[in-house]
């Protein structure tokens, strides 16, 4: 760690302390801010609110598994824990954790600028997400209770229900549009606001998977926007659109959810992987292996992945056709995931480790993540598709990818960008126990899904026959494990930014620009124009070997 | 785990074992290498870093290998799923009804129970229609499903290959008590199918005392 | 992708702009016409490439694309392509038997 | 320098390209989010051919030509009041955008009309003569509603913009080295005119 080299110049007061607007203090200056990190700030705070309901909900649904038959909740109540759990986590959790948060309070910093292109629709989408999900979560305290579709919508159940469908559907169109707007201001700013000398080539790991995530998200986000708004049309003006009592499709319905919602699992992990790919060189002190196959490999993923969505429906009767086109995307768009995960390692070969706790939590990114890819690669095969179709097996798999993935990618960019944002560390020492925690409790909770999902326990099963216990016991036993690790660590965290030691520049040793400016930043960013002569992972002054490559 | 109940069971079963087998062998691979790496190259023992920028040929390595492999997979996967399409023709047919939330067969001479019964060894054809939401239908002993909707007309096939009972899952999220819907294929002797299929009325379905005995 | 930063106004005349109005109108009585006449499955893609003559006129000149960068020529062709392959890939699964 | 000294020197420059830019990327989401819609038609069309064509028998062509009429007009004015803006000749220019606002609302009272006699003939969603009909008309009137009507939606939001551009002419916010809003609003205006463009053969002209 460097924390010599750290000569206290003018400190001009931070972010924190001045307002953009007239509101000195107060939550009237941070709300009505337009200033990127405070805006980043907010999106940190409303989704670990919306996370920590969320989690709670998994935790209802899991105590309630741990035996067959009813153990805490009726059955209705189940399958509304479960729709709310997927719909928070998926729209309020991971899709902006990353992007929202670390995107728009670093993205601006590390390409050189003061702001977002567009700042006030930069607070707009905040403003939009917050609204829509107290949608989601307020429908639960209408009568009716809140949808109990799962967060699929699956049509025609979803216009049959009885419950509140159309708070979650307009939650989700809005939330789908907060999701938009912050895709549309960082392609525009990553276009107009970078410094004058950082080349496309330039810019960090972390701004190229912004950039791809964002161009999905502008351009697949309103396919879901449109589809649920016809259910929602159809449900409450009676317009036959997919209902097959009126002659609807209600495959052509999950074509439709599907197109977007394949894609958004790259939305949700690829911003994961561009914080993977800032934080091993930093913590190897190396130069990154590979760094145009990374960047290009980003867009790679979010081209083919917006060419696999037919995957999800291979039960559905498609045409052998479209199973066998599908089948095969599915095994091309694996391609650019692995060679990001050879280019890690590689990055670590050679380099300087120091088992930080970012770097811990990428470790464990990575494990999980190659097992959420290869489960995949099971699930990409057609006859094993059938038969692992909406069982557990595919909900393990895409926890491992979400959750092992992209939020244990979210866990590591707090480590690591947390003490940057409020100036202060947190416990190292209780860091390293809670990712240890994490991780064993995480794995407790998912890998028997696998198990059981491949001897046939379905999905959404509030009941299960007796064989499959042993499994759901375990299975339930790890996500206390996991929800005592998740308590230490964001005490830790919380604890850290409030009252820990004051740190210094560049705790980690970076070399983006990020790492380059005051800590917590000031206002604009930058007291100067920063200088920019060489790429984002520069270490030349660590490494004195040099090997050329053929 | 592998239990071969039908002529889809050995199959798709290989194709797991070869793919996780695979995928077993990278994943021990990416682990080892990620602890030897942090080890040997700790700060401790290594602290000056090596600068490499990358290496093409490695690149090409890690592009090409995993994609013949995954085409492997495919191909597999494909050939797999290609037999569960192939419906033999002299297939007896069975109407298969789902409704929130219960399963109804209905046999060619329309005979409806709600519980599936077949001779050992003979291909059946599920014509898979649904009544009001989506089901899927779901033998997991037989590494069947497909889904069941309202106004498309979804079939699947099978072989059975042991006699027994196995269980019949409903796939598809259908609403209150989805975890319910389960029914029971029974895979009987063919003497004992042609027997119970002439004596059952249409009314009479399941009937315990004969479940009993095939099972025996 | 060179993208320069300064700001140029491009100032288009009335009179193209009614040429391209009546051009416009032209293609739209062409569409009706014809539309009238059977001419099977073709008819469909006849009135579908009116339709695109059409639109590829309204964006160039009504929208300016003509006179954008190419950074917005990119953008727009990206936007069109995913809309082709969202349809396209869709009908993987209608136009084959299913 | 101090973050004074630093605003002078790296100017937060107004960034009228940045601004088309990225209204460029919203009218891509309109774009996809009517090609949703599309996507829809394409596919039941192609399930119900004949019962596409048998229904679209009942709209009327003269209603839609005219509506196609008015929208490709107030298109031209909308593009033709940003040159007058460009050449400084304000009251031109409001008075163009006055004009494709009164297009917008021929369009509208138009749509206004067609809708409530295909009502009054008992068609709509719900209505037992439709659902009477074959499953493809069934289908093929849902459609029509919801993209007809979302479309005008997009006309209605149009005419608030351009309503609003003219509130900022009058306070000076807009003038002739500074337009982009009326730009971008135009721009809007001419992705309605677009997507009416595919929708007028694909609902009227099916003959």
């Amino acid at each position: 760690m460097a924390k010599t080299a750290m000569p206290e110049e003018k400190v001009e007061p931070s972010y924190l302390e001045v307002s953009t607007n007239k509101y000195k203090k107060g939550i009237l200056s941070w709300i009505l801010s337009v200033d990127h990190k405070r805006i980043g700030i907010m999106y940190l705070f409303s989704m670990m609110a919306f996370f920590t309901v969320a989690v709670f909900f998994g935790f209802l649904i899991r105590l309630e598994l741990i035996a067959p038959g009813r153990t805490i909740i009726d059955a209705q109540t189940y399958n509304q824990l479960f729709t709310l759990h997927g719909i928070i986590m998926i729209f309020l959790f991971i899709i902006p954790g990353l992007p929202a948060v670390f995107g728009n309070f670093f993205l601006p910093i590390m390409i050189g600028a003061k702001d977002v292109i567009f700042p006030r629709l930069n607070l707009m989408s905040w403003y939009m997400f917050v609204f829509g999900g107290l949608f989601a979560v307020a429908s639960m305290l209408l009568p009716g209770g809140s949808a109990d579709t799962g967060w699929m919508f699956y049509v025609p159940y979803s216009v049959r229900t009885n419950t509140n469908v159309l708070p979650a559907l307009i939650a989700a169109f809005i939330l789908g549009f907060s999701s938009i707007l912050t895709g549309l201001n960082f392609i525009t700013t990553i276009h107009r606001m970078r410094h004058p000398d950082m080349s496309w080539f330039k810019m960090p790991l972390f701004v190229w998977s912004l950039y791809a995530t964002a161009w999905i998200q502008v351009l697949a986000t309103p396919i879901i926007g449109i589809t649920l708004a016809l259910v929602g049309i159809e449900r409450v003006l009676g317009v036959g659109i997919f209902d097959p009592a009126l002659g609807g499709d209600p495959v052509l319905y999950q074509h439709l959810f599907w197109i977007y919602s394949h894609p958004a699992v790259y939305i949700m992990i690829l911003p994961a992987m561009g914080v993977v790919s800032e934080i091993i060189p930093v913590f190897s002190r190396r130069s990154i292996f590979g760094y145009k196959f990374i960047a290009f490999s980003s867009l790679a993923i979010a081209f083919f992945g917006s060419l696999v969505w037919a995957h999800h429906m291979f039960t559905a009767g498609m045409s052998d056709t479209a199973q066998f086109v599908f089948s095969f995307i599915t095994y091309v768009v694996s391609i650019p995931s692995a060679i990001k995960v050879f280019n890690w390692l590689s990055t670590m070969y050679k380099g300087s480790i120091k088992l930080d706790p970012p770097f811990l939590y990428v470790m464990s990114f990575i494990v999980q993540f190659s097992i959420g890819g290869f489960t995949g690669l099971m699930l990409g095969a057609l006859s094993l598709n059938i038969h692992l179709q909406d069982t557990s097996f595919v909900v393990a798999h895409f926890h491992y990818v979400m959750f092992g993935g992209t939020g244990f990618g979210i866990f590591a960019a707090m480590h690591y960008w947390l003490p940057k944002m409020f100036g202060r560390m947190y416990n190292l020492k209780v860091a390293t126990w809670a990712w240890g925690i994490v991780t064993v409790g995480y794995n407790a909770l998912y890998m028997p899904m696998f198990i059981m999902g491949y001897l046939g326990m379905p999905r959404r099963y509030y009941d299960y026959l007796p064989q499959f216990q042993p499994y759901h016991v375990a299975s339930t036993i790890g996500s206390w494990i996991l929800i005592i690790g998740l308590i230490i660590m964001f005490t830790n965290l919380w604890i850290g930014m409030r009252k820990g030691p004051k740190t210094s520049m560049n705790p980690w040793g970076g070399e983006t620009l990020e790492w380059k400016i005051q800590t917590p930043p000031i206002l604009e960013n930058f007291r100067e124009v920063p200088d920019i002569h060489a790429g984002p992972y520069d270490y030349s002054k660590y490494e004195t070997k040099k090997e050329t490559t053929k | 785990m592998f239990t071969s109940a039908s002529n889809f069971s050995n199959n798709v079963d290989a194709v797991f074992l070869y793919i996780a087998g695979l995928s077993f062998i990278v994943l021990i691979g990416i682990i080892v290498a990620m602890i030897y790496f942090v080890i040997r190259y700790s700060r401790k023992r290594n602290p000056v870093p090596t600068h490499i920028e990358e290496n093409l040929t490695l690149e090409i390595l890690w592009t090409t290998i995993p994609l013949v492999l995954f085409i492997s997979m495919f191909y597999f996967g494909w050939v797999g799923y290609k037999d569960m399409r192939a419906i033999p023709s002299d297939a007896m047919q069975i109407k298969v009804t789902a409704r929130m939330w219960q399963w109804t067969f209905e046999y060619p001479n329309g005979l409806k129970t709600d519980t599936l019964y077949v001779p050992v060894g003979a291909a059946v054809r599920a014509e898979l229609h649904s009544v009001d939401v989506n089901h899927a239908f779901y033998i997991p002993a037989f590494r069947i499903k497909k889904d069941v909707y309202a106004n498309k007309n979804n079939d699947i096939w099978f072989r059975s290959e042991k006699i027994g009972r196995y269980d019949i899952a409903c796939a598809e999220y259908c609403g209150l008590k989805h975890s319910g819907m389960y029914s029971a294929v029974y895979i009987m002797k063919q003497e004992d199918f042609d027997s119970w299929y002439k004596t059952t009325s249409a009314k009479a379905g399941l009937q315990p005392a004969l479940t009993a005995q095939i099972l025996k | 992708m060179s993208e320069h930063r300064h700001e140029e106004s491009h100032v288009i005349e009335y009179g193209n702009y009614i040429f391209i109005w009546l051009g416009l109108l032209a293609f739209t009585g062409i569409t009706v016409t014809v539309s009238g006449i059977d001419f099977g499955n073709w008819t469909i893609v006849i009135a579908l490439f009116i339709a695109c003559v059409k639109s590829w006129y309204v964006l160039n000149y009504f929208m300016h694309m003509k006179y954008e960068d190419k950074v917005f020529k990119l953008f727009i062709v990206t936007a069109l392509v995913t809309f082709i392959i969202f349809l396209g890939f869709t009908f993987w699964d209608y136009s084959f038997v299913r | 320098m101090s973050s004074t000294e630093y605003a002078a020197a790296y100017p937060a420059h107004r960034d009228d390209y940045g601004s088309r830019m990225g209204m460029w990327l919203f009218l891509f989401t309109e774009l996809i989010l009517f090609g949703g819609l599309f996507i829809v038609y394409a596919v039941y069309r192609y399930m119900h051919q004949q019962e596409f064509h048998m229904a679209a028998q009942e709209l009327n062509t003269t209603i839609g030509l005219t509506n196609t009429i008015a929208l490709l007009t107030s298109s031209m004015t909308a593009a033709m009041s940003i040159t007058a803006m460009q050449k400084g000749n304000v009251r031109f220019s409001k008075g163009l955008i006055w004009i494709t606002i009164g297009f917008a609302f021929v369009f509208m009272v138009n749509k206004f009309f067609e809708w409530s006699a295909k009502i009054q003939h008992g068609i709509f969603p719900g209505s037992k003569d439709l659902l009477a009909k074959p499953n493809g008309e069934i289908l093929y009137f849902g459609l029509y509603y919801v993209m007809t009507g979302l479309h005008t939606l997009h006309v209605i939001i149009g005419v608030i913009f351009f309503l609003f551009i003219l509130r900022q002419i009058k306070q000076g916010k807009i003038h002739s080295t500074r337009y982009v809003r009326l730009e971008n609003s135009a721009l809007y205006w001419h992705l309605v005119d677009l997507i009416w463009i595919f929708l007028f053969p694909l609902f009227y002209l099916i003959h």
